[in-house]
């Protein structure tokens, strides 16, 4: 049984310098929140995995909270770059930040393999891409069966992986509904600790099929009641995704004072 | 004098019309969304649009934003993880079309959405490969949408983000890869196709009111004409209408303030 | 779109002497209707595949359509032995039966991976057990990151998968839900046909959630409408599992004469 | 003079005392079913039963007769496909407790479901591995529950399924397998731990009414009996009428002509 606990004391207990931390969803369900509070409590030296960084690790990384970047897509979208991101790769601000690059599918597969306890991923995959050759954490290999040579990534496992869920219920059993992208596998690939945070906690999670995406709570270390704790991305059934603020988001992050100004207001200041 | 279309309507007006009902496409935002779901709601009602957030079968009243909108949701026939999308729909080679946009495409249609520059030391940090490296591998056949200048048609991409004929003739295949690859390349001067034999992309059609000499300026490399080289059908009222539509409708839809509802839990 | 058709045309179609099938079901949805007109048919020399062969391929075994199994566990589950299975395999009878034999997780990593279009499934197994001396096709190979020995297996390739589910809507997309077992990948890791059984075809699918159990129709070739097409065994939703009859099987099938009697009678001699 | 229960309850009373609140059990049909519910209705109500059908955190009111009842699914937390099932749960060592039987079983634990005889020529075939392979590799501990005889409790096993500890000693480590192995076997005649070092099945306790003796000749190695060897604690009569309720509930259920409605979908 996970502890129902606050969002600030689910970070203070599972997140720590250095640690290797997945915060996953696909466009849906992104924890901001969880993400904010992590700048918050100033975390430093992270290596942070997400196959589509978003404006949560823009923010993050231009806080200056990380050291290392594993991603595969990094673009504000719909909108254009990641300027933070940006910055750390071109420039070193605030810090220099260290990338790791793959492709979706490699990711995806990885962190599949990282729920399945194995230690490698093997897919079809990069073929004629110069990804491999600088990123050393591609190899290939062949099948033993009809010699295909695959492409094969070590399985994601981070310390702590933190997603954002539509509920839990007392239990602390989690229901994900609609574009479920790759929490569920996220959360089983963590090796030390799942934080969960959801629109609500529930007498009855109300899961609307014997099939439903459900993260047992045995499964979870700590959930904390976050309501619109994906915004300005959204939750099915909750809320839509705040678009504005996503196109907003590049003129703000454009510019070093401007984004330590909104960090300092919306954030630093903002209550958890 | 003006032809009654932008040079963006052009672009999609064509890309849908390459389009049919058997197809099932792997979809991206901007343009390639656009093509797609303008085909669904002209001459292809049964196209089965994808799209890699997990959602299979959706038929958006509007343009999604991100390729993870609740409305992709809302009105797919169902949505799958990602790791599933990418392991039993792509990779399996059940994607007869995958669309994908290029900041540098060079002469054999290989695609660089990575650096401009060198890879540790860019001059411009791009958003990277996302899907495109296996789109590119494994759909049937990939359509490159992209606006045509002399520094995104390139003579060799900085960097290979996905691979399209490598340095031509027989490089696909003897990767070991059996899919097509970039058949088209969509742009707001024309069409253009691979040779068939040497894999070069060559000039098929140029769109109406386009000279060559405006794709020669345009192009990074010395670029061929196809023998039989047309004029690209211009799009029709008909085509239009329904594109305007649909874009009027998705520019209200997200407007500033207005919510629309996710649906009750 | 899927032939909308009859279970006779459906098998005539698309099952041949020769061909590897697979009919799955775990447990739950396992395809008897088909499985009789297969037998019915008098089709011959199959590959069949299937993780718990259960009695519908004790019956086909019987019925002498079957020269090879490829399987991992082969019971009739809470009762005993498959005795046509066990007749075959100890004294050939009616003829003799090749067997291929694995455990489950090894035939359920095959099975997605035949799924996902890779021609190896790569998981940890067999570690100590003599199913890889008896099998050739078991192997081992090393994670090139950590040196960790993997079990490999060839993905599962039939010619045709046939399953039953609860309903297909009239465009033919197609419903599984509840133990919904290895259907999906069964499905989708077919060659050349997948043919689908179905309580009902319905306007409306009625799919619970967002995230249910579907084969759009673009991916199934022949639906036919066969009620109570997964009896004995159960159709959630629909029917429950008649018990009786998969003790009652013990008795039937331990006797070659009784087994042909009841073929003809239930069988050969029935309608499909 | 009669016990008061039967051989077959001391087994299933047995093995629910091992468990907890905390553990997450694979659980098989027949005995292991019976023990794993009599646990979650008694002293464990915490308790998480996995059935390899796919169904996680299942609390059936009725035992299932086969490991895919819709009883397993209509009453589970959730249910997933078998290849997640294998992948996720399984084989990354989510689960605490699996239970196997065996047709045989050796002095070193190994387990043999597959064949008595050669395995080309079997004298009989037997069902086969199905998950135990994989279950006696991956769960933290495995407990096994067969009844003792000397043809089922032998030397060496004809055919070794599932691994336990190979010839002894650090087979088990060395194979790479970082959990425990069979910790727990429950007959009917006593419980058998492996010798911390050696890895031999060693005779822990007695049940009520058993001696050394019988448990020699029922076992088909020179059997030991550990130093402090005790009685099994027999049921106690909470435990029982618990138990003889649930088996009650499940004949009645499972009586033919009894149809137990599918809910509505």
């Amino acid at each position: 049984m996970p502890a129902m606990t606050s969002l600030r004391e689910a970070i203070a207990t599972h997140v720590h310098d250095g640690d290797t931390v997945c915060m996953e969803g696909f466009t849906h369900l992104i924890p901001f929140a969880a993400g904010h509070e992590v700048i918050r409590q100033g975390r430093r030296d992270l290596t942070l995995i997400r196959m589509t960084p978003d404006l949560i690790y823009d923010q993050l990384i231009g806080a200056g909270c990380v050291a290392r970047l594993v991603f595969s897509w990094g673009g504000n979208p719909g909108v254009g770059s990641l300027h933070r991101l940006r910055d750390a790769v071109e420039n070193g601000w605030p810090r220099a930040l260290e990338i790791e690059e793959h492709s979706h599918a490699a990711m995806a597969n990885a962190y599949w393999a990282g729920a399945a306890g194995l230690p490698v991923a093997l897919f079809r995959g990069y073929l004629g891409s110069d990804l491999p050759a600088v990123n050393e954490s591609i190899r290939f290999l062949d099948d033993p069966f009809t010699g295909e040579r695959l492409a094969a990534v070590p399985a994601i496992r981070p310390d702590v992986t933190v997603i954002h869920a539509q509920r839990a219920d007392r239990e602390g059993n989690v229901l994900i509904e609609g574009i479920v992208g790759v929490q569920k596998e996220a959360a089983l690939a963590a090796r030390r600790a799942v934080v969960v945070t959801v629109e609500e906690i529930v007498d009855d999670l109300r899961a609307p099929s014997h099939n439903s995406v459900i993260l047992p709570s045995w499964s979870v270390d700590a959930i904390a009641e976050a309501p619109g704790g994906a915004a300005p991305s959204y939750a099915h059934g909750y809320y839509t995704r705040d678009n504005a603020f996503y196109t907003e988001w590049d003129a703000i992050s454009r510019d070093r004072e401007r984004f330590r100004q909104w960090l300092e207001d919306e954030v630093l200041g903002a209550p958890p | 004098m003006s032809p009654g279309y932008t040079s963006e309507e052009m672009m999609v007006v064509t890309a849908a019309r390459q389009l049919s009902s058997d197809d099932t496409c792997f979809v991206g935002i901007g343009t390639p969304s656009a093509a797609c779901n303008l085909a669904r709601l002209t001459h292809s009602p049964g196209i089965t649009l994808i799209y890699e957030s997990g959602t299979i079968g959706t038929r958006p009243d509007v343009l999604p934003l991100s390729i993870g909108d609740g409305e992709l949701c809302e009105t797919a026939l169902t949505t799958v993880s990602v790791p599933e999308m990418f392991q039993y729909w792509l990779q399996a080679g059940r994607i007869s079309i995958g669309f994908l946009g290029a900041a540098q495409i060079d002469r054999f249609a290989n695609i660089n959405t990575t650096v401009i520059g060198g890879y540790h030391r860019p001059e411009v940090r791009l958003p990277g490969g996302g899907g495109a490296p296996e789109i590119a591998s494994f759909c049937e056949e990939i359509f490159v949408i992209m606006p045509h200048s002399p520094r995104a048609m390139v003579p060799e991409v900085d960097f290979v983000t996905s691979f399209g004929f490598g340095s031509g003739g027989s490089d696909r295949a003897d990767l070991g890869l059996v899919t097509q690859g970039p058949t088209l390349v969509i742009t707001d001067l024309c069409l253009m196709r691979p040779d068939p034999e040497t894999k070069e992309l060559t000039v098929a059609s140029l769109h109406p009111g386009v000279d060559r000499e405006q794709v020669r300026e345009s192009t990074g490399w010395g670029v061929a004409f196809g023998a039989d080289l047309g004029e690209t059908p211009p799009p029709e009222q008909g085509e239009l209408e329904v594109l305007r539509d649909l874009m009027e409708r998705t520019a209200k839809a997200h407007a500033p303030g207005h919510g629309r509802e996710g649906e009750g839990s």
